[in-house]
């Protein structure tokens, strides 16, 4: 909380140690875009985090450290278990809760600045808070408060705690942007008399409100785009802090987080076809509705025994893979892995179609398929690459993915998917689809690939299925 | 004066940010999520100086509980993100490369 | 405190520079190098406060050889590189690359 | 010069202009880089120019406007015609000297800002200056003055005012470095002492010494590595001139123009294959000496003449042009276009392979071309993708270019080409080769390509060959 004026030389070595800290942040998210230096990159920013804390903890408005060496204790105590228990499938979710505890900091943080401001203090007078403070406090409290509870929302959803379904009632956009209305006059009056005590408040309990007013009607499929456009809005949050507190590490670390959960929010609106209006508004709205195509008599998908299909395995000469959100649903990777191998071990070629929105997170498939062990070598992570490689592919096994295979985004004008890039799967000479029934994917669309002439289903959990199919290969060699 | 250079520190970041996130890899999506997750936890800086400051008690609860939570978001933020990326095998990546390479070189 | 912030600007900025520039494909090397090179008549904005400051006669002079210099700079360099831009023909390069996506769309 | 404080509506008013100046400096710099909207953002650094003159014209400190505007006019004057004449062969020289006017206004800044707070005013009394203020004065016009002397240097080097040989003494590096050394000890001085003018005043000399004997024992040919690293350090110049007077938008287009100037003397030292450091201490040294290999009996090139070769180039599928420095000196560029067209209407291919440091500035080809209309669709300014075309090439024409062909950089160590990324004719079928003589490229080294069995030179002017290239296939028509 430094304020103008000539520097003391701890002052001077508290602003080098931030710049520092600065440095390494911005250092450590350029090196996080590069796959062989991302490990590197993020020890860059805990690095910077680590400058950041050792600057703060030099502050000489500190008179006591006990509190904060027990809180950074408690927290790591917390955390640690926490970050080596989560399993990768659980990836969304436990992003989501950890973020909630960061935006519960930063609003906490807004509030005692707040009160700090407009408390009679020992000397019996008040600080008070200038229009620009007061705008800078506002804003942190309001996109924290926001970010706890859309955080905790979108966590209870994918947790399954509370109904994943959209949850709606009439008139419910109308109300949410009343609310924000409401939310934004009070921050006005707050910039306007900053001593508006009722006016802090206001903003505080409707960035709560709006929190989850907003996440409600949103289904659990979406969560990803919410949680990234949360991590957006407490970089934000971050900022404002930095802004109020005149820190600029605040303002860079923040600036960073917001354009980088922006940018992540639009990748994954693009990749999933939503518009991007959808988006900035807080992904109001719901998941497209079922379309209602009437056609003719509904064709019967063909299946394949595991039998089978084990032996066009066997002797394929290439594979691709396209794994889907119910290959993390099964835990399917380690299998995958097996077969892979086994495959390989027989001369044929194995590559993964990892589709962009796969899986409930951007890249999510990426990192499920790595936790096997899977070299990142093979996985084709642009679409129009795996649709070339797809072309000239023996046999192709999509294991739990739907949305993502689904044609009717290239022919059907009316299905909620049109538009969105997709695998083409039937162009190789045949493909396998292994899931459980006849459910349907994110969209709740059908999905006319299963009845095409060269498409096999083998119903099952993916990965027993896939336990079969190594079997099954195994039994080959032997029965040889 | 202080606010608009300030503005100009945020404008600049932003557009640091944006122009090297763009250039994420795909592969690369989850853990950078999980990364700036964990960078969000910056607050904890705000939340040292609310629990260590001459703020009087209540101050210093909430303080105390900030850092308990922004340190909570840190810690396993990036953790988390450490494990993730520690699972990314390049072996084969840049052996392809290599051949890549090597091909184009050839005469 | 201020040369703090500044410091930051400057830090930030050629972190920006640095990133952009990076990118720029061979072919636009030259633009690029007398786009930089008009941009460097920014010291116009310096030398206008000189010239019209009440800094006396000699300062005056001064400014105003300041800002002949830099004006030139500046209109020569934006010229140019206009000049040079306006010879790049991009038409069949939009062809090829359209070719190109179809090639890569068709089934 | 904006003190700190609360901000008139004025204050705000410049503020709000300068922000958005800068802000159009980065958004320019960033289209720069995609040659679809490479136009635009010249434009927009324009407009950045545009706005950051209108909000200095605001300042309170301004108090008569009448030399700056016939300054700017007269300015306009002189730019207008110099641009507009120029003739794109001589690019480099061009911006050396357009370079040095922007220096002496930057050193001309330094001076005034200094003498101001060292001169008694009306008051009676001295401002004087913070050591701060005094080290970024200082800073600007170092390096301001060693910009304005190397950039005229370097002027005078490319058009052939001075020797482009490198002038050299014994013990220059040691006479260089104590000037060095003595600049930054006056610095020192003056930041210390800012009152101390005697310090201000040898480090302004020393810049412009420093300019001199720095640019002098390099060759001519290096020349654009030196004008890029110039460019970097006016933008240095620029931004110090930012500090001293708290004026943000000429620190972000400093640093903008500081690292782009860097960067690109990298790249061009990269694909020169002359190393980092050579560089970053201002390309000390001298052009590489020429190698001194002894080979066994020396064959004798084979030549072609303009008829046989005529007849080749009608009926080739698949042409490869590679220019080089002689194009642009013969100015051959638009005859060649017309050899194109004609082979073209033939049925043949016809494609451009540029090299990085083909001519005497990075991407000095690629304007030379365009100037002639060529479309940069037919361009192939990667090494890599030229090595792969020149595979399957029918013909090669190689019209000026020695170095960037020259088999030595990937077989000879002893070269001093010796890993630099070259271009592979001689994996085509026949190569033609345009030159005047028996003159050696940039570097000074033989090229054994020439010697090479399908290799066969048309000695003459490039302009001179090409033209009779174009007349023997339109003759060739007309003899059927
Ligand atoms: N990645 C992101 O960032 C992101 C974010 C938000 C939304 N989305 C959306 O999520 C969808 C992703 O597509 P997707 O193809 O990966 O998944 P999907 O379309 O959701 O399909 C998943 C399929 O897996 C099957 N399945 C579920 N559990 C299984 C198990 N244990 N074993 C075998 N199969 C199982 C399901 O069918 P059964 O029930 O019949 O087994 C279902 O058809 C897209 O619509 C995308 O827009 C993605
Ligand atoms: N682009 C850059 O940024 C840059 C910067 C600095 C240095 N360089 C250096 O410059 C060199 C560039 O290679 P380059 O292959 O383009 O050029 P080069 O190696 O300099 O060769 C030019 C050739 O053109 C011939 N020539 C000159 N005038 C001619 C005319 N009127 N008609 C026909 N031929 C003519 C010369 O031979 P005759 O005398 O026999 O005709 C000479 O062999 C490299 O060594 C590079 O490192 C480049």
């Amino acid at each position: 909380m430094s304020e103008l004026g000539p520097l003391s030389s701890r002052d001077l070595i508290i602003q080098a140690t931030y710049l520092l800290a600065s440095i390494f942040f911005i250092l450590g998210l350029r090196s996080l875009t590069r796959p062989t230096q991302a490990r590197l990159g993020m020890q860059q920013a805990a690095m910077g985090m680590l400058f950041a804390v050792i600057g703060t903890l030099l502050n000489a408005h500190i008179v006591t450290y006990q509190w904060i060496i027990i809180g950074l204790a408690v927290g790591a105590i917390i955390g640690y278990p926490m970050a080596m228990k989560v399993p990768m499938t659980a990836m969304p979710q436990f992003i989501a809760f950890s973020h909630a505890f960061g935006a519960i900091a930063a609003t906490l943080v807004g509030v005692v600045e707040y009160r700090h401001a407009f408390t009679i203090d020992m000397s019996g007078t008040m600080t008070g808070m200038s229009s620009g403070i007061a705008a800078a406090v506002g804003f942190e409290v309001l996109f924290g408060a926001l970010t706890v509870t859309g955080s905790f929302m979108a966590f209870g959803k994918l947790q399954e705690l509370i109904r994943g379904q959209p949850i709606t009632f009439p008139g419910q956009n109308a109300f949410n942007i009343t609310l924000i209305a409401v939310a934004f006059l009070s921050l006005g009056v707050l910039i306007y008399d900053p001593g508006a005590t009722w006016a802090f408040y206001t903003v505080l309990a409707l960035g709560f409100f709006l929190g989850i007013s907003m996440v409600l009607p949103i289904g659990g499929g979406d969560m990803p785009v919410v949680i990234s456009l949360l991590n957006s809005y407490a970089g934000l949050a971050a900022s404002a802090t930095g802004f109020a507190i005149g820190n600029n590490v605040l303002i860079i670390a923040g600036a960073l987080e917001g354009a980088g959960g922006f940018i992540l929010s639009l990748i994954m609106s693009k990749a999933m076809n939503r518009s991007f209006a959808n988006i900035v508004f807080g992904a109001f709205g719901s998941a497209p509705a079922a379309s209602t195509k009437e056609g003719g008599p509904v064709k019967e998908p063909k299946t394949i025994t595991a039998e089978d299909a084990a032996t066009q395995l066997a002797y394929a000469g290439s594979v691709v893979i396209i794994p889907g959100y119910g290959m993390a649903v099964a835990q399917a990777q380690h299998t995958c892995r097996e077969l892979h191998e086994l495959i390989e071990k027989k001369g044929g070629k194995v590559s993964y179609a990892i589709h962009p929105v796969a899986g409930r997170m951007p890249g999510h498939l990426n990192v499920i398929l790595s936790e096997a062990g899977i070299d990142y070598g093979a996985l084709l992570t642009d679409v129009d690459d795996a649709n070339r490689v797809l072309l000239t592919a023996d046999v192709v096994v999509i294991v739990g993915a739907n949305d993502i295979v689904n044609p009717d985004a290239e022919d059907d004008k009316s299905s909620p998917l049109y538009g969105m890039p997709i695998f083409r799967p039937w162009t190789a000479k045949v493909s396998f689809v292994i899931k459980r029934g006849k459910g349907t994917g994110f969209s709740g669309v059908e999905n006319p690939l299963f009845t095409k002439d060269n498409t096999l289903m083998i119903y099952g959990d993916g990965k027993s299925v896939i336990g079969n199919l190594v079997k099954e290969i195994k039994a080959l060699d032997e029965g040889h | 004066m202080l606010q608009i250079f300030q503005l100009y520190v945020f404008i600049l970041a932003g557009f640091v940010g944006f122009v090297v996130i763009q250039r994420v890899p795909p592969l690369l999506h989850t853990p950078l999520m999980s990364a700036t997750n964990a960078i969000s936890g910056i607050s904890l800086v705000g939340a040292i100086v609310a629990a260590g400051g001459q703020y009087g008690q209540v101050s210093t609860i909430l303080g105390f509980i900030a850092v308990v939570c922004a340190a909570t978001n840190v810690v396993a933020g990036f953790l988390i993100t450490d494990r993730m990326l520690a699972m990314f095998k390049p072996q084969k990546a840049a052996n392809a490369k290599e051949h890549a390479e090597m091909k184009g070189a050839a005469k």
